[in-house]
């Protein structure tokens, strides 16, 4: 089990509200990640749910319990930190055994699940070996291992994959999501990088200056993103945002248009311009084009090769039933 | 880094340091070494003769020979033990979120600047001596006989004087060994259940096990050449009970100026000292890198 | 024709010497090419310095400032300039038994500053309350009964206050005057130890009841300066020290106890005729290694010259004057108005003899010492001895032992005993 | 732990470090209540408000000239360590950035010239010393303490320049700078903090020197080690006195000390805390 | 000018020879992106050429001199590093003067100099600012700007974008492209990034073990990779490889098939699997598929989106023109 709610929890580092009061469900079973640009308060909130800090307002359940005031190793949550932090002078073994340590569980079961552990997470051969000694991606499984052994309701991950390299990065991607798919265990996650957001979560949150700007599936948020905020975060590369006369074109403040949904062509379309920088990745060919009538750089996307080089003079033409349309608010007509 | 330019640009600018250290350590030892197999007093210069091994005999039969090392060693060991304890204490109280932590701090570490012969002094005539001491005035204010310190316990007393001079320093170093302890690891550590002695033991200890070796190393090759302490407050009494190596030797150079004896202690003290040494790298140097 | 001299001096940071460095303006007005350097430092140190210079020629001293024990030791080395002053200078002043003390083969290597001698010093209300008198000349059942009669530790009123820091200087220069005074003796004349002897343990077993009974707390770590506090502080009954010290128990400025202080001689034993024969001085003598001789004898002239004590009178006043070198001080009527211990310090000097210092036979020479070279180092471990018995950490018995051993492993590696 | 620390265990923590502080600075806030007192109330027992008379620092004073050794102590001790700076960072540098199989056992090693009993060579340096005229000059004595604390400098700039990335060094080398302007323009000023604290240490371990400085020295070059010995047990009272003294000794290298505290405590890791 | 010559250079660190001899041509003004696995050498190899390290074997040309005994400075190269390794106690200003004070130019031209590298890289506004107060992105310019001003005859790059984040590694490597465009001053570049080396080289050099596996343009290499090692190490996501008897039906040891090169379809296709993990971004799917016949989990990309889930049941069929083969060797048939 592992229902956790948020109700008018709220943050205050002495004067400064981090976190406004602030409502949220997570249902059990969930993987929910949050999202937003550095700063924006995800860790905070994160380490209220945790109860490594105390909220200055609110109540914070788990299971339908005020776990408000309780203190961290009692909720039955467990987190996987940024930098691991595990316990350098402890071996493998030792570190997962920790927390049943602490908890006084007899050695045989200790044993029994760290054994489990460790052949679900492809570890045995490391138990004896000191973190040190590992190297990112196993360093982070021995975290999880950590966690994993004291079968909490709950995991909490607090952007554990950007100490990583870009391809160990895919790996463990992969491998925290299908941990979820065979536990089926609530997890909260923590990122700032869309492409995790949107590949792991069954629910996103995006977070700005502590309040929740969106929350939904990740094709809810990349099809009908409620504002330009979320619009401009969700998706890599991110959204064309355009204002002014063309904008004013579809009747709206702005209007946005993902790079996957513009069409380019070297002799006709709707928006004329020149070809900067195009990178050609084999599958794919990013264009990223100065518009004459346009403000900023353009990015597009197009499958397989297109034959443009820079300094061309181009086309462009949006897919008009992808285009999306903000208010003066910034929100979404 | 490697290029064969480099590499022997490093060896010519090593060269200084070593060559100076090396000049500073073998004539001296030489010297030493010569006069240990001579019968040289420093009062009879006229009638200095080869001893052979004699003065090694008559330094390692003196009576004071075997307890002055036994006191070396508790000299020693007492005082790693009260300033890496206390040190570490020290260090976590000063590491609270405190008030007038830069003040608390300041006067924590203000033994670390008194000349060693000073703080004999200070704490000889000021602290504890049994009639004007203020230990002694604070025990007939709690109507208990006045401890005689330097005559009932004169190791125990050179021991806390030498502890309070180096206890700053051993706090300095644990403490910021402390303040480079992951607060994330101290937070797993409370989300895996640890109470707060648990995380202590299992990861302020271990992580600051590096700094304790390094005080303990450079506290080490400080504290077996104390002699000012004691010359100061006891002059190695009552008896010899308060007698160290350096401190034996120091009677034979510069009471009975006996310059051979002494010379012989020199070696014996550089034997010993070297034997603690090579213990100590091997301890260190694991720890080290 | 002494153009342009620096004169290194070495000496001890006593309040004299201090005072002599206070009034080198006056020297150097008068011989304008010299130029004075002071190196002042705590005794042992000093000793210890000087003593490296000298042995290794080192030139850096011109005057040195040493003891009685160090003048005839350094002498036979030849170390030391055989000083010879003109007729102003009045060698024939000096005290005799300080004369002795400084001369080898009737040569004279160093110029006394001040002497001193011991005797006892004891409080004359205390004892009237107690009903005890001290005679002029008393034995040490006459201390012990006084002291006896005079504690009350209630009242942190200890009667008798001896050295107790270990030292060659400072518990063995009492204990050695005090078992010279019991008819023991170091050496016998084959310079064999005599600590098993019956004397030295009639010596130390008093020594031990007297100061564990009447004494102070804490008495193994006092020295004089501790005592002379002690003794201001009115603490103690009777102290048994240098005679140096009379003037400043008697001085009102810094001694509580000024005018209530009474003197006697250096206690002997029944049937001993024998008052310890400690005689101290602090000399002034010119290292062989010196560049600088002539200036240097200018000066020790002039510093220990009877012109120096008037000065200093004229200044500070009469009871401020180096005591103890020169007769005619004690025939100063001045002085002796100014100073009541005066006649008391001039028989304690006179009657020392450090030639003979005990009633046995002997084959050294020196008073509270033994005037080898190998004394300091002897003394002082003897004195861990006692003064760890007197701090009860061993029996007298054992420290006498001990004190054996070490000294018989001492004498037998200078090569006295074959 | 970034909870909020509830206001009583603030004020529990507060007191007991002020109270351990206190113990600890005790002794040397005592002398100073002591040095101005009169020589009177300074044995007259425990007494926390002394008259302020400044009469024991004139006696000091007018006993043995302050300056000259205070002078002396600034000069050895700043002068030695600067030398043994001069020496140590380029020895330093090629130990951090080009360390060979044997640089530990040499940093070793270089450690373990100071666990020699100095009495035991006193009369070889003493007669060196004689010999080469070097006996009571600052230059001599400068170069003793520079040597003395060689190992100690040596070491602390070792830990703090494996600190600095190789690459900087490599950048600057690309940059066409020479070893000496590597050194002196990149390496050096990026390891100031480590420099001052190696700096400020050796200059407190050159300061408190107590024994070459004292068998070595007579009048020039004497500094206040020296001056402390001149006043350890004079004749009489001298509690205050002997106060006063121990004040100006310490006073200097004392309040030097609270100053670069900072510096002092970020640099004296000795390589312990990574 | 900056053509770089290596002639049988080889490196050993003591008995291990990191290098074997190697020959390797890079024309002036080419932008050469050397790539690898950790540890195979690329550092080594760029070090080689900058002269920090010395070679055991060989000749090193630079525009036809020999330069292989010649110093670091001598060799007219500038080199950006991982670490950036800016000078961290000097302004910007003075980070980007110490190669031209070191040279010994004249103050006007230096300050010329400093002022153009300034605008060109949008630095003019922090100049007196410390390194420490640089953003990662406006540290890795000044580290550029350094490198520009001595006007050298080729950039050598360490990793210069490992050390940033996802967004900015983005816009930095777009910068340095521009860059390129902009001066064609030959430029070496390490990295171990495929997306890297896809957009930015002009020439790809594929590093295995010290040696060169396959020299081309980046999409030679995609399209026509010399051997099982270029083609696993090119493209992203990997392109999947069978061997045994699907590959055997090609006549090959072992066959590839580059993800966007298999069509899966819930009802028909070439090979059956089953849906292991999915990932929707909204512009792709990614899914990787268990197949019953095959041996590895097999990544399939899919453009936009298809409704698939975890544990169905599919199809794929590989785009059968863009089947790559390779014989028992590895290499290319
Ligand atoms: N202990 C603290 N005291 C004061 N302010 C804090 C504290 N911890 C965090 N903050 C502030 O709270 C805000 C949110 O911080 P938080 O660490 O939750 O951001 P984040 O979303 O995790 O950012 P990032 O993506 O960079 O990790 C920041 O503005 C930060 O400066
Ligand atoms: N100074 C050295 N001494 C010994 N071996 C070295 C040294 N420098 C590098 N090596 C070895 O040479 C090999 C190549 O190292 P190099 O740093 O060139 O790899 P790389 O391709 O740059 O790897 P990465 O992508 O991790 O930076 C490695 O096996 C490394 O361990
Ligand atoms: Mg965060
Ligand atoms: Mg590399």
């Amino acid at each position: 089990m592992g229902q956790i709610t948020l109700q008018g929890v709220a943050k205050r580092f002495g004067e400064v509200e981090v976190i406004p009061p602030l409502d949220l469900t997570i249902e059990d079973g969930e993987f929910v990640v949050f999202v937003g640009p550095s700063g924006c308060g995800k860790s905070t909130l994160l380490r209220l749910i945790a109860g490594l800090e105390d909220v200055s307002g609110g109540r914070i359940l788990i299971d339908g319990k005020d776990a408000t005031d309780a203190s961290p190793a009692k909720r039955g949550l467990a987190m996987v930190f940024q930098s691991y932090a595990l316990y350098p002078h402890m071996s493998v073994r030792k570190n997962i055994a920790f927390p049943m340590k602490m908890a006084g569980m007899p050695k045989p079961e200790q044993d029994r699940r760290i054994e489990a552990a460790a052949k679900a997470l492809n570890l045995t051969s490391y138990l004896d070996r000191r973190p040190g000694q590992l190297s990112g991606g196993q360093r982070q499984r021995v975290a999880i291992g950590r966690a994993i052994v004291r079968e909490p309701s709950a995991f909490l991950f607090d952007e554990p994959l950007s100490n990583l390299d870009a391809a160990l990065r895919v790996g463990m991607r992969l491998e925290i999501s299908e941990l979820h798919n065979r536990l089926k265990t609530t997890m909260i996650y923590v990122t700032h990088d869309q492409v995790e957001a949107m590949t792991m979560a069954d629910k996103i949150v995006v977070l700005q200056a502590g309040r929740i700007e969106q929350v939904g599936s990740p094709l809810d948020l990349y099809h009908a993103p409620k504002n330009v905020f979320v619009a401009g975060f969700i998706g890599s590369p991110r959204m064309n945002l355009f204002t002014g006369a063309v904008a004013a074109d579809y009747g709206a403040q702005t209007i946005g248009v993902r790079p996957e949904h513009i069409r380019i062509s070297a002799t006709t379309g709707k928006w004329q311009g020149r070809v900067g920088v195009s990178e050609h990745l084999g599958s794919d060919s990013f264009f990223y084009v100065e518009g004459t009538g346009l403000a900023e750089t353009v990015t597009v996307r197009s499958g397989g090769e297109v034959g443009l080089r820079h300094g061309d003079t181009v086309w462009l033409t949006p897919d008009e039933g992808k285009i999306h349309k903000f208010d003066t608010n910034g929100d979404r007509i | 880094m490697a290029t064969r330019q480099t590499q022997g640009l490093a060896r010519l600018m090593r060269a200084p340091a070593i060559i100076l250290l090396f000049v500073w350590m073998i004539v001296p030892l030489c010297m030493t070494l010569y006069y240990s197999f001579l019968n040289y007093n420093m009062l009879n210069p006229g009638m200095t003769s080869w001893a052979g091994w004699f003065n090694y005999q008559y330094f390692y039969t003196d009576p004071a020979f075997l307890e002055s090392i036994r006191n070396t060693l508790v000299l020693v060991l007492g005082v790693l033990f009260i300033t890496v304890v206390g040190g570490t204490f020290i260090a976590m109280l000063i590491d609270k979120p405190i008030w007038g932590q830069g003040i608390v701090r300041i006067l924590v570490i203000s033994p670390f600047f008194v000349m060693p012969p000073v703080a004999a002094l200070i704490w000889k005539n000021m602290i504890m001596h049994p009639s004007y001491g203020v230990l002694a005035d604070v025990a007939r204010f709690f109507g208990v006989q006045p401890v005689d310190w330097f005559a009932q316990y004169p190791l125990t007393s050179i021991i806390l004087i030498v502890a309070w001079q180096w206890l700053p320093f051993a706090t300095l170093i644990l403490l910021t060994s402390l303040q480079s302890l992951d607060t994330e690891q101290m937070e797993a550590a409370e989300m895996d259940g640890a109470p707060a002695y648990s995380r202590f033991f299992y990861l302020v200890l271990p992580h600051m096990a590096r700094a304790i070796t390094v005080v303990i190393l450079i506290q080490t090759i400080f504290l077996l050449g104390i002699y000012a302490e004691i010359l100061v407050t006891t002059n190695g009494g009552p008896g010899t009970a308060s007698t160290n190596l350096t401190f034996l030797i120091y009677r034979a150079a510069r009471l009975n100026f006996d310059i051979g004896g002494a010379a012989a202690g020199g070696i014996i003290a550089v034997i010993l000292a070297n034997l603690v040494a090579i213990f100590l790298m091997r301890a260190v140097g694991r720890n080290l890198d | 024709a002494q153009d342009n001299v620096t004169l290194t001096i070495a000496t001890v940071n006593n309040g004299d010497m201090i005072r002599m460095q206070g009034l080198t303006g006056e020297f150097t007005a008068a011989n304008p090419g010299i130029t004075v350097e002071w190196v002042t430092l705590e005794e042992n140190i000093l000793r210890q310095n000087v003593t490296t210079d000298i042995a290794n020629q080192g030139g850096q001293y011109d005057i040195m400032t040493i003891g009685t024990y160090e003048v005839p030791i350094w002498a036979k080395q030849n170390w030391l300039v055989p000083l010879e002053f003109d007729d102003a200078y009045a060698v024939d002043d000096l005290i005799p038994a300080v004369r002795d003390a400084l001369s080898v083969d009737g040569k004279l290597y160093a110029a006394p500053f001040y002497a001193e001698s011991a005797m006892v010093m004891y409080r004359t209300d205390l004892a009237q309350a107690a009903g005890v008198t001290i005679p002029e000349s008393p034995t040490w059942t006459d201390i012990m009964t006084a002291a006896k009669a005079m504690t009350d530790k209630s009242a942190e009123q200890y009667g008798i206050c001896l050295r107790g820091k270990p030292g060659w200087g400072e518990n063995m220069a009492f204990l050695t005057a005090m078992s010279n005074s019991y008819g023991a003796r170091w050496f016998d004349a084959d310079w064999k130890p005599q600590f098993d002897s019956a004397e030295w343990k009639a010596t130390l077993t008093d020594y031990l009841t007297m100061m564990n009974e009447y004494g102070p707390p804490g008495a193994s770590s006092n020295g004089f300066n501790e005592n002379l506090a002690l003794f201001q502080q009115g603490r103690c009954g009777i102290w048994i020290d240098a005679t140096v010290a009379a003037s400043f128990v008697t001085d009102p400025k810094n001694s509580t106890v000024a005018d209530k202080v009474g003197f006697a001689q250096f206690p002997n034993k029944d049937g001993v005729d024998n008052h310890g024969n400690w005689l101290w001085a602090w000399n002034l003598a010119i290292p062989t290694s010196s560049d600088a001789q002539n200036a240097a004898k200018t000066f020790i002239a002039w510093a220990t010259s009877k012109g120096y004590t008037e000065l200093v009178a004229s200044k500070e006043g009469w009871r401020a004057a180096p005591p103890g070198t020169r007769t005619s001080l004690y025939e100063n009527a001045d002085y002796q108005k100014e100073a009541p211990f005066a006649a008391m310090t001039l028989t304690a000097i006179n009657s020392a003899n450090t030639q003979k210092a005990s009633v046995q036979d002997i084959p050294y020479t020196g008073g509270q010492f033994v005037a080898i070279p190998e004394f300091q180092g002897i003394g002082t471990a003897v004195g861990q001895q006692f003064s760890a018995a007197l701090a009860g950490q061993m029996s007298a018995d054992d420290a006498l032992a001990g004190a054996q051993s070490t000294t018989l492993r001492e004498m037998t590696r200078a090569g006295y005993i074959k | 732990m970034a909870r909020a620390v509830t206001r009583n265990a603030r004020i529990g923590w507060t007191i007991a470090a002020w109270a351990v502080a206190l113990l600890i600075f005790f002794p040397i806030l005592y002398t100073i209540i002591t040095s101005l007192k009169s020589e009177q109330e300074a044995i007259a027992g425990f007494d926390l408000i002394p008259s302020f008379t400044l009469e024991s620092y004139q006696t000091v004073q007018s006993q043995n000239n302050y300056w000259r050794p205070f002078m002396n102590s600034v000069i050895l001790s700043v002068g030695s360590t600067l030398l043994a700076l001069v020496v140590a960072i380029p020895a330093a540098w090629a130990m951090a950035f080009s360390p060979t199989k044997r640089t530990k056992d040499i940093l070793m090693w270089m450690l373990s010239t100071k666990m020699m009993p100095a009495v035991a060579v006193l009369v070889p340096i003493y007669l060196i010393f004689l010999r080469t005229g070097l006996m009571d000059t600052r230059i001599g004595l400068t170069i003793l303490l520079m040597l003395i604390n060689l190992p100690i400098v040596v070491w602390m700039l070792y830990t703090y320049f494996r600190e600095i990335p190789g690459e900087i060094l490599e950048a600057a080398r690309m940059d066409g700078a020479s070893l000496r302007d590597e050194i002196l323009y990149v390496l050096t000023p990026m390891a100031i903090p480590g420099i001052a604290s190696t700096l400020l240490l050796n200059i407190i371990l050159a300061w408190n020197e107590a024994f070459w400085t004292i068998q070595l020295t007579t009048t020039k070059a004497a500094p206040l080690s020296a001056f402390i010995a001149s006043f350890s047990s004079p004749q009489g009272l001298f509690w205050a006195k002997l106060s006063a003294a121990s004040v100006m000794a310490i006073a200097p290298i004392l309040v030097l000390g609270w100053f670069s505290q900072k510096q002092l405590v970020r640099g004296l890791t000795f390589g312990a805390v990574k």
